[in-house]
């Protein structure tokens, strides 16, 4: 895995956050620091994910596919298999272990899909902790399904209404939390973003799914992979899965953002490629932002909530700075188009997030050749998408189930006050 | 000019540029003037003000929407600097606006509008230390941030790289609970006083009159920022500045 | 694994089908009998399992939840971390291999929870083959999800408002599509149930669940287990997890049935206790049935679509009159509690099926000492159950959030239809 | 009795027990016998009558909810068995409804109330073996399913355990397309009398008069039974008679 130098990657990255959390960081960083190169932390961490959240996930070839594609064979490395249904969880159950070791009784999270805070919560019952959630409340109402578990999981689930109200304003929300509580409370950060040492210590936890990815492909293809795919978010889930070759130059690595509805402000979530994103420091660190002149931070948009992010992981910005990432977009209506395919094709329903992995994969697969291996990180499974891609997709029948439900619900509610 | 120490407690209050208007700014430093205060942030508003609490958070966005930029906080400075002489002015933003501004050319541009501190919230020490020399040339003061859960070794270092005064953070935390300023609140003031010769000011949970009354003797200046801003939002500048000059009136004297 | 003695199990199975299905279920069981003692055929199962479902599943501690309730060591068999999220799937994709090998491009099923009916949508999907599943008009309404994606995969769902309009009508009418297309269709029977092969067949893909057990248990816990718990709906969720262990008497065994509302007829769905099932012989085998007097199937009740079954494995009957397996029984509102409390204590979230064996679960270990050890079989998540759950913990939210979604549905629809 | 074979074409019709009502049962099975049929099937209504195609299940579904049973069906055959000698009734059921009144029993009071048949479509061939010297003993014959997919060997054994006639299931499956009578019938016909001796009852698919003048000649029996619950459904037990009437007068003469 990279290392930082000084919290930094290239120009990328730091820590500039409020004093106040200074000694929060520090700590983590130090505890971070003294684990990192113990084999039996990293034993005690994989055995957890073994235990808890079913790892190793599998590598499943799309043979169907890759044959009507005509291309290289595409092989999907499975993290929606994870518990909870994302590669998301795999960050969290490594920071519980750190919590756990600062003896701290409660944790917050920011979320923008929700899976980061539904591992969250999955986390904090799982061990005991108290957790509070923000989530933009553009997003609580894009994925209410898992606003709905969190809150059964027992966590506070806390909308937040400014701004364009999605992941970037739960973040500095979560952050206002944390100077508050900086003393009892870890900030369980979700993506490979923000202040040292996060970009780093997501991305050690995460690159469990390369080091998977290794084994899996040397077993299963004879060989390691030309070339790996995954979309960016906040970047976790490609560092995950960049992790273990990032030495090994033979193997290309590949980056999908948000292309979303097109290329004017507001309407997508490119930050690398296309001189979209320009260097900034918010939100803890200096990388690659959606920003205006004045350095105000600007809209995203994408159909995916976690993809709709303004920041991008410090380590991918300077990688792709480097050329050793290549960074691709997909735009929603292909997005849409790989989800179906994939679906229908091979019985296996993506996140939408992950859909942009498969729509940039796909399209590079098909101009390789069939002796050629993509792996394709599926970071996630789609249940949680049912309502965006039914708006995508419209079927009569489930527009009659929502009202019928709608009233159903209405009673159910009715009847609880009733008590 | 920043006050020296164990001076009087002096009023620090709160502009956000852009908030409720460019020209709204205007009246409402003058009112602020009129009524006594010594020193004001002029804040450039952010997209992502984590360190602040939700009433500047609103503010912000609301400021941004009528223009609040870099360039119209520069350009307010101008202007007000020169009006009210007897104002020490300090320009308060989050790091970004003024990276991508240029940091070499904003602090010259703020130094020539006659702006004398700086308050980042989120530009550490670390980052500040190599400006040092440019800063101390252009007689912009760095104001650097304590805050109750800082060790002592770093108040050293963060004391040595501030300029004018040192902001102290009253209590942990951005939102909530109500500052106590008892003994513990003493005894921080103290422990920071070891490490430095330079006046403090005290932010956050300031908010009345009592507040005032208990700060006086203990700190240089009190930043009395949210309250006002609330009444500016709520009753106007005008009415805001009435309060804030009846609230300075009441400050008992030590 | 037990095996038939042509096709029966003491006194239940057998094959009581119209003369014209007779040919496919000889067809099946030939093949069957010639594949299931052939090592080469269980790996290719195993590794198709490991490859494209992410077995093994964990057996996972439950530490907390143990300890507060103060008896034996509970641990999940996460049948949940599975692809399409349920045991279902292990059976399904057995059944797959048979296709292939039979040459058929169609394949139909009957589905309850909708859990085989995603499941056998997923094979096909992924085999790329026709499919049509029968579902109960009623259970479509509890879990239109299910509906949501087996559409969206390519199935062709049907709706069956025959009778109560549950998973036995379901069921009788998969067999009339097979009457008409038995040679180029295959029906994926979901259960441990109907006539021979399928008990034997089910039961023995399914058993792939306590081969892992049994070499978990001796890894994790240094010993096999005390007990093992599975709900019973058709039975084979129960029959996988049970199926290693028939012949070790120590290892007691326990399958938990619907309770429902009440033991009042129709309220309920317990087949093996409390003389509420009796002999009888239907959908094409002998088991025991609730049925009334004259032999007419009962209706039945629960919380959970998956157990809303009028009959049982032949299988389990007989076990459960041979002693070897212990029937017991949770009603709804036990099974709620105990779904709370899995969620909230150790961050999973079980399908309500499943939380019957919970409920059965911790009964018993609270009885036991700390030394022992229960294995419940967690055989599935609860994503599924969102819109039965939201009814029995009511959020203001959730009501809110599907009015607004139901009207963004309806726009949906009408932007299609405009274009 | 049974036809013998090669004897001309009989009409087999149906009634569901308890379907539209019991009363209703009665009148219908005279207006059948008056209009000419010679064989009818009395349904003990199921539950879940699997071999039904939807308008028998329907119609089962209807007769539980007004008194089907089997003990109505027995009780309706002492009845219509003594009024019309000329008809030969068949019970027609679901194992279940059977097996839970106890074997033995139902097959005695069925032969005791003129029952001369039993169809069974859940039933299978091994399952009846043991009981033919019981059911020969009471004049009780089993009619037994061959389909087109029976193998030759399956036939022989269908064949052998069979008594009265063998119902031959025209098509494969319960419900959907238009049945051919044309050679292929023709020849799976020609293939089951290799078997038998026994007359063969056609059914499914079986619903006009053309239907019944391509069977002439070729099968002893038409079960001609959805399209006549139907008729009952729709227009009544009345017009429904009338319309069988008509239907049989219209069979041309071989
Ligand atoms: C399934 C899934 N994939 C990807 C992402 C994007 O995050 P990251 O880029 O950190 O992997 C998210 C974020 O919520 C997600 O839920
Ligand atoms: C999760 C789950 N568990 C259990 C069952 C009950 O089936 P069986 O008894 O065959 O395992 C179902 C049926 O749909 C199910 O979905």
């Amino acid at each position: 895995m990279i290392r930082s130098e000084n919290g930094y990657f290239g120009e990328f990255g730091g820590r500039f956050v409020p004093e106040i959390l200074l000694p929060a960081l520090t700590e983590l960083e130090d505890l971070f620091f003294g684990l990192r190169d113990d084999p039996a932390f990293w034993q005690e961490f994989v055995t957890l994910c073994q235990e808890f959240s079913g790892r190793p996930t599998p590598l499943t070839p799309l043979r169907r596919l890759s044959k009507q594609l005509g291309g290289a064979q595409i092989w999907l490395k499975r993290e929606d298999l994870n518990h909870s249904g994302a590669h998301k969880v795999n960050n969290v159950l490594g920071q519980g272990l750190l919590v756990q070791r600062m003896g701290k009784q409660r944790v917050i999270a920011e979320t923008g899909a929700g899976q980061h805070g539904l591992a969250t919560a999955i986390m904090a019952a799982r061990l005991g902790l108290e957790a509070t959630i923000y989530m933009g409340a553009e997003d609580i109402e894009r994925q209410y399904s898992n606003v709905f578990w969190m809150r059964q999981l027992g966590s506070d689930v806390v909308g937040v209404t400014t701004g364009a109200q999605t992941l970037k304003e739960a973040l500095d929300e979560a952050l206002r939390d944390w100077a508050a509580s900086v003393e009892t409370t870890h900030y369980v950060l979700g993506t490979a973003c923000g202040p040292a040492p996060f970009p780093e210590l997501v991305s050690y936890f995460q690159s469990i799914i390369s080091d998977e990815i290794k084994e899996q492909s040397m077993r299963q293809m004879g060989c390691l992979p030309d070339e790996i795919v995954a979309c960016v978010g906040g970047g976790s889930n490609a560092m995950g899965a960049f992790g273990a070759f990032l030495e090994i130059s033979e193997v290309n690595l590949v980056g999908v953002e948000a292309g979303g509805i097109s290329l004017e402000d507001g309407k997508h979530s490119i930050r690398l490629s296309q001189n979209t994103g320009e260097t900034g420091i918010a939100q803890g660190y200096k990388t690659l932002f959606l920003q205006n002149d004045d350095g105000q931070l600007g809209d995203t948009h994408s159909i995916a909530a976690g993809l709709d992010y303004v920041g991008v992981s410090p380590i991918l910005a300077h990688l792709s700075q480097q050329g050793r990432v290549i960074p691709e977009s997909a735009t929603d209506n292909e997005v849409t188009e790989a989800f179906s395919l994939l679906m229908k094709t091979e019985g296996i329903i993506p996140a939408l997030e992950s859909a942009h992995g498969l729509a940039g994969g796909f399209k590079r697969a098909k101009q390789m050749k069939p002796d050629q291996n993509v792996v394709i990180n599926l970071s996630g499974r789609g249940d949680k998408d049912i309502f965006t891609v039914a708006r995508a997709f419209p079927q009569r029948e489930w527009t009659e189930f929502l009202q019928r439900e709608a009233v159903r619900s209405t009673e159910a509610l009715a009847q609880k006050r009733g008590h | 000019m920043f006050p020296t120490q164990y001076e009087d407690l002096q009023i620090m209050s709160h502009a956000v540029i852009g908030f409720p208007s460019l020209e709204e700014n205007e009246k409402a430093i003058a009112g602020l003037a009129e009524a006594g205060v010594k020193l004001i942030e002029l804040q450039v508003p952010f997209s992502d003000p984590v360190a602040d609490g939700h009433t500047l958070v609103n503010a912000c966005y609301e400021a941004l929407k009528h223009g609040g930029s870099v360039q119209a906080t520069l350009n307010l400075a101008t202007t007000v600097c020169a009006r009210h002489p007897e104002v020490t002015f300090v320009l308060m933003s989050y790091l970004n606006p003024l990276f991508r501004y240029g940091l070499q050319e904003l602090f010259e541009k703020a130094s020539a509008a006659g702006i004398k501190g700086m308050i980042v919230p989120d530009w550490p020490v670390e980052e500040i230390e190599p400006w040092l020399p440019t800063l101390d040339a252009l007689g912009l003061s760095p104001i650097l941030m304590v805050t109750p859960n800082t060790a002592a070794e770093r108040v050293e270092k963060i004391a040595k790289a501030s300029r004018g005064m040192i902001y102290v953070v009253s209590r942990m935390g951005v939102t909530g609970h109500e500052t106590q300023w008892g003994e513990k609140f003493q005894n921080y003031i103290a422990e920071i006083r070891k490490h430095t010769d330079l006046p403090l000011a005290v932010g956050f949970g300031v908010r009345t009159a009592k507040d005032l009354n208990a700060l006086t003797g203990k700190a240089e200046v009190a930043a009395f920022c949210s309250q006002y801003i609330e009444w500016q939002r709520d009753e106007g500048s005008e009415v805001a500045a009435n309060k804030m000059k009846s609230i300075i009136q009441e400050i008992d004297s030590p």
